[in-house]
């Protein structure tokens, strides 16, 4: 799903972000992406989203080499990795069914699909109740639920998340958690970006560590 | 096809939703647009009443025919009959000597100190008033060459010098329109593009979280460019509304100064052929000036 | 207090470098402004011009005064120097028989047909030119009056037509210009406070941290209002420059009009009073409007 | 500090966010406000910062009665509050130095107070080399420090956070928690609504427990 060889980004500022990152995250696998404030991990998340473009090396993701996205191709080729976001970046002048319907209005689908899909979505992170209601009355938590039922909606094959429990409590980042692990065990490639070591130890995935830019680990949790 | 559309009209009426819900501010662009509009409108209005009054000045445009001494009515009215068959002629009035004495004692000012006179000093005459289309000073003085020829006519003269003044008068009222319109042309682009350029940063959150989810720039182009129409179209129509009222409140004092020209004019407003021009002006300019403004802006709006 | 002012200089350097560091938007904005500020103002110009043309046409509000028939050139003028030592009264012409009859001829338009004339049926006269602040239809019947009482005076008569066309035409101007800037003046006062609204809008986020960390309103309000007083000031200073064009460009017709009438009539343009006060005003209705729009919407900025 | 005694919030929606809530933090107390996602801890500190005013009960908060703070005062009863956002809460389009200097500016202080006074808070978060940087290009947990060093420039009384450790690393957490232990121990009274236990637990302070708007829990660690 993802290979990174020789991946670089060196920020306008000059501060290198990433330095010769090398690896590969296959169809179906699901994996945690670690490291110190600083380390690189949101950085590595927005090339893969072509947010940032690689200063250097070859980028392949779903098959597509990321330098040959052109701007014109980007809107399509983000309708296949559902994003969450660790500030949520959702519209609060919009309910939460709105928001959430979102990726499938962008697609153009029709009226009654978005209605089933969508509900179905809010299903998974328990919020069909709050439907009509506007993110502002949610607390932080249910915030980042609807977040990641607008990520989930229109089933991507890839699924990325900025420190997606960074804002939920013990029971809850379970539970999220454990839906990011559901959506992987049917088919979807799952990457998180966290330093919550709980989780990663509970879930005993394979583990990426950055520090500093550079690729420091990659392999089981057990030596984080 | 049926779905393409579908979703149009969805944007359509989403856009129109959203100016609902924000009344005071959809109100108060529209009233920018269509005082912006109705100003060059109202201008063309006004230089077409302009051309009117001047249509009804042509009148004065006339040329004099002073018929040879002791010419009787029936000679005269023969000439006149000739003459009316012209092309370039309107319409011809015979003046006998004794009238043309007592509309000279009235309209000379000398009025009452001219009964001294004992005999009438002056000749029968043909007013001709040629046709509008000819009003121009090379082709007046042609026409009057050739009243000129004929053999009962003494003098032919044009009043030349009512002509040239209304010439010149066009000649600053056109310019003025030219100075207005193309102003004003300036401020309706600048006022939408603004409004537009606003809104587009206003929505940049929104922008980008739909650039996230993979939104195409038509799609976040689409509900800008219906609102900038849709806002264009009730400022044209808010726009004919403020002319309509605006010439309803100067037909008094016009109507009074076209009595003292004792002219038939009568004011036109825009009328359902100019209301309509204006509603379809209004939103084009409104959908071309969101057009540029988020052309120019959504590039600069990218998720970070 | 020199606290005070410091903190104002270093908002208002905050608020200009703000402006320069987005000269698109500035420029925009204050061409939009300075186009509404033109129009007004070009406007007063425009009637101030057509008053000093009226004012040259008071010289055709005249009296005539047609003198008993042989009354000499002696009497006539102790006669006119007696008028012209009243306070009404600007000058005083004196026409002779036989002047009257040659202007006549010329004026008339009958020119050559009165050649067959062979004796003077016109009387001598004085042509009075009252003051300029005496031109209003009521006085001018006064002073008729007063003048027909000298022994010498046949009739008193006034041209009377022509001022009342003088004033129709300056009732219909007026009423159009007061509509011109009744519209005009709504369309600045929208026009800044849309301007300001979106600004305000724009930096809504900026503004909810500033409420967290203990900013007042008045503090947030203050480089909005600077804002507001600087882009009003440099739209009053262009549109003084856009007044001057457009002027500069009508001047040529307005001449050759004017020439027409015979008139010393000069062009006038805004003038460096005018100019000023252009600016003040546009600082003046730019702070005024942003007050507005800001007062409006801050309360509804609050952090949630 | 705050006296809070049967203090209630019901939002717009009917929503009862806060339920007869009674608690007091004495003057240079530290402590710690918890609960599940959605239990009220952001409430809580929004009714003491006046975003939200309580719909019954008496507040009192630095002597000042809540209910008594006119609209033209609440700026003035904000300068002595420090407050620390989930989301951060700062200006992209100015620098870290603009940023924190910001409460100084409000409050009208000479420049070269205002510069002393951002270098001294910025040193304190260890963010001093990046002065003339704009947020934007620090990391997520760089920027949580931005916003630390904005809440204590100005010396509050008081100091509130809202979940100020959600986006960082254990190290920098636990760097952070110091932090806010070290302003405590110059004698500033601390409120950190947080559900991170490892903290809780560290730090051994009282911890105050929300659960569906109720207070369940006043008092040590050991029970929670
Ligand atoms: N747009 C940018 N311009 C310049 N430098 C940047 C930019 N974005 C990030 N950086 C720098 O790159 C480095 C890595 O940032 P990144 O956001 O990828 O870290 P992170 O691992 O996600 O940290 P955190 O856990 O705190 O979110 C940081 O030192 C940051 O200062
Ligand atoms: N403005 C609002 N209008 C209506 N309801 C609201 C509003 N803000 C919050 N709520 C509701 O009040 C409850 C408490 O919200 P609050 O944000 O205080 O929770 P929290 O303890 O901070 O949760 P988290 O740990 O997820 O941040 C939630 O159920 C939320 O839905
Ligand atoms: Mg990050
Ligand atoms: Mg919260």
């Amino acid at each position: 799903m993802i290979q990174f060889s020789s991946v670089s980004k060196r920020y306008a500022t000059g501060h290198d972000a990433l330095k010769n990152i090398s690896f590969s995250l296959a169809r179906e696998e699901m994996a945690f992406l670690t490291g110190h404030s600083g380390a690189g991990k949101s950085t590595l998340l927005k090339l893969i989203t072509l947010i940032e473009r690689p200063t250097r090396g070859q980028a392949l993701v779903n098959n597509k080499n990321l330098a040959r996205v052109s701007r014109r191709r980007v809107p399509y080729f983000r309708r296949e990795v559902g994003i969450v976001f660790q500030d949520y970046k959702l519209l609060y002048d919009r309910t939460v069914f709105d928001n959430v319907a979102l990726p499938l209005v962008v697609a153009g689908l029709y009226h009654r699909e978005i209605g089933r899909r969508v509900r179905a979505a809010l299903d998974k992170v328990g919020l069909l109740n709050k439907e009509r209601a506007y993110p502002i009355t949610l607390s932080g938590g249910e915030q980042q639920r609807v977040g990641i039922a607008r990520a989930v909606v229109n089933r991507p094959p890839l699924l990325l998340a900025d420190e997606p429990t960074g804002n939920l409590d013990e029971a809850l980042s379970d539970e999220i958690m454990d839906l990011f692990h559901e959506f992987n065990q049917v088919g979807v490639s799952v990457l998180i970006a966290t330093h919550d070591k709980r989780q990663i130890r509970r879930l005993q995935k394979r583990v990426l560590e950055l520090r500093e830019g550079e690729m420091i680990h990659d392999g089981g949790v057990a030596s984080v | 096809m049926t779905a393409y559309l579908l979703r149009h009209l969805q944007v359509f009426f989403f856009s129109l939703g959203q100016m609902v819900r924000a009344p005071f501010a959809t109100l108060m662009t529209i009233a920018v647009i269509a005082i912006t509009l109705a100003l060059p409108a109202g201008a063309y209005v006004m230089v077409d009443n302009v051309q009117r009054v001047g249509a009804g000045w042509d009148g004065n445009a006339k040329i004099s025919l002073f018929l040879k001494h002791g010419t009787n009515e029936k000679a005269a009215n023969r000439l006149a009959k000739k003459i009316r068959a012209m092309a370039s002629v309107a319409s011809v009035d015979y003046i006998s000597a004794d009238a043309a004495l007592s509309d000279f004692k009235r309209l000379s000012g000398f009025g009452k100190a001219l009964d001294a006179l004992d005999y009438n000093p002056l000749p029968p005459a043909l007013i001709v008033h040629p046709q509008r289309n000819f009003n121009e000073p090379v082709r007046l003085q042609g026409l009057v060459r050739q009243l000129g020829r004929h053999g009962e006519v003494e003098l032919a003269q044009l009043d030349l010098e009512w002509v040239k003044r209304l010439h010149a008068m066009l000649q600053v009222a056109r310019r003025g329109v030219w100075i207005l319109a193309s102003v004003l042309g300036l401020a309706v682009v600048l006022i939408i593009g603004n409004t537009i350029r606003l809104a587009v940063l206003n929505r940049r959150e929104e922008i980008e979280v739909i650039k996230l989810v993979g939104g195409t720039n038509a799609f976040i182009r689409r509900p800008f460019l219906y609102t900038g129409l849709l806002q264009g179209v009730a400022g044209g129509l808010t726009a004919s509304f403020l002319v309509s009222l605006g010439f309803g409140l100067l037909a008094g004092p016009i109507r009074d100064l076209a009595s003292l020209y004792a002219s038939q004019f009568r004011t036109a407003g825009l009328g359902m052929q100019g209301a309509a021009a204006l509603v379809v002006l209004g939103g084009l300019l409104g959908w071309l000036g969101s057009r540029i403004a988020v052309g120019r802006h959504l590039r600069d709006i990218e998720p970070r």
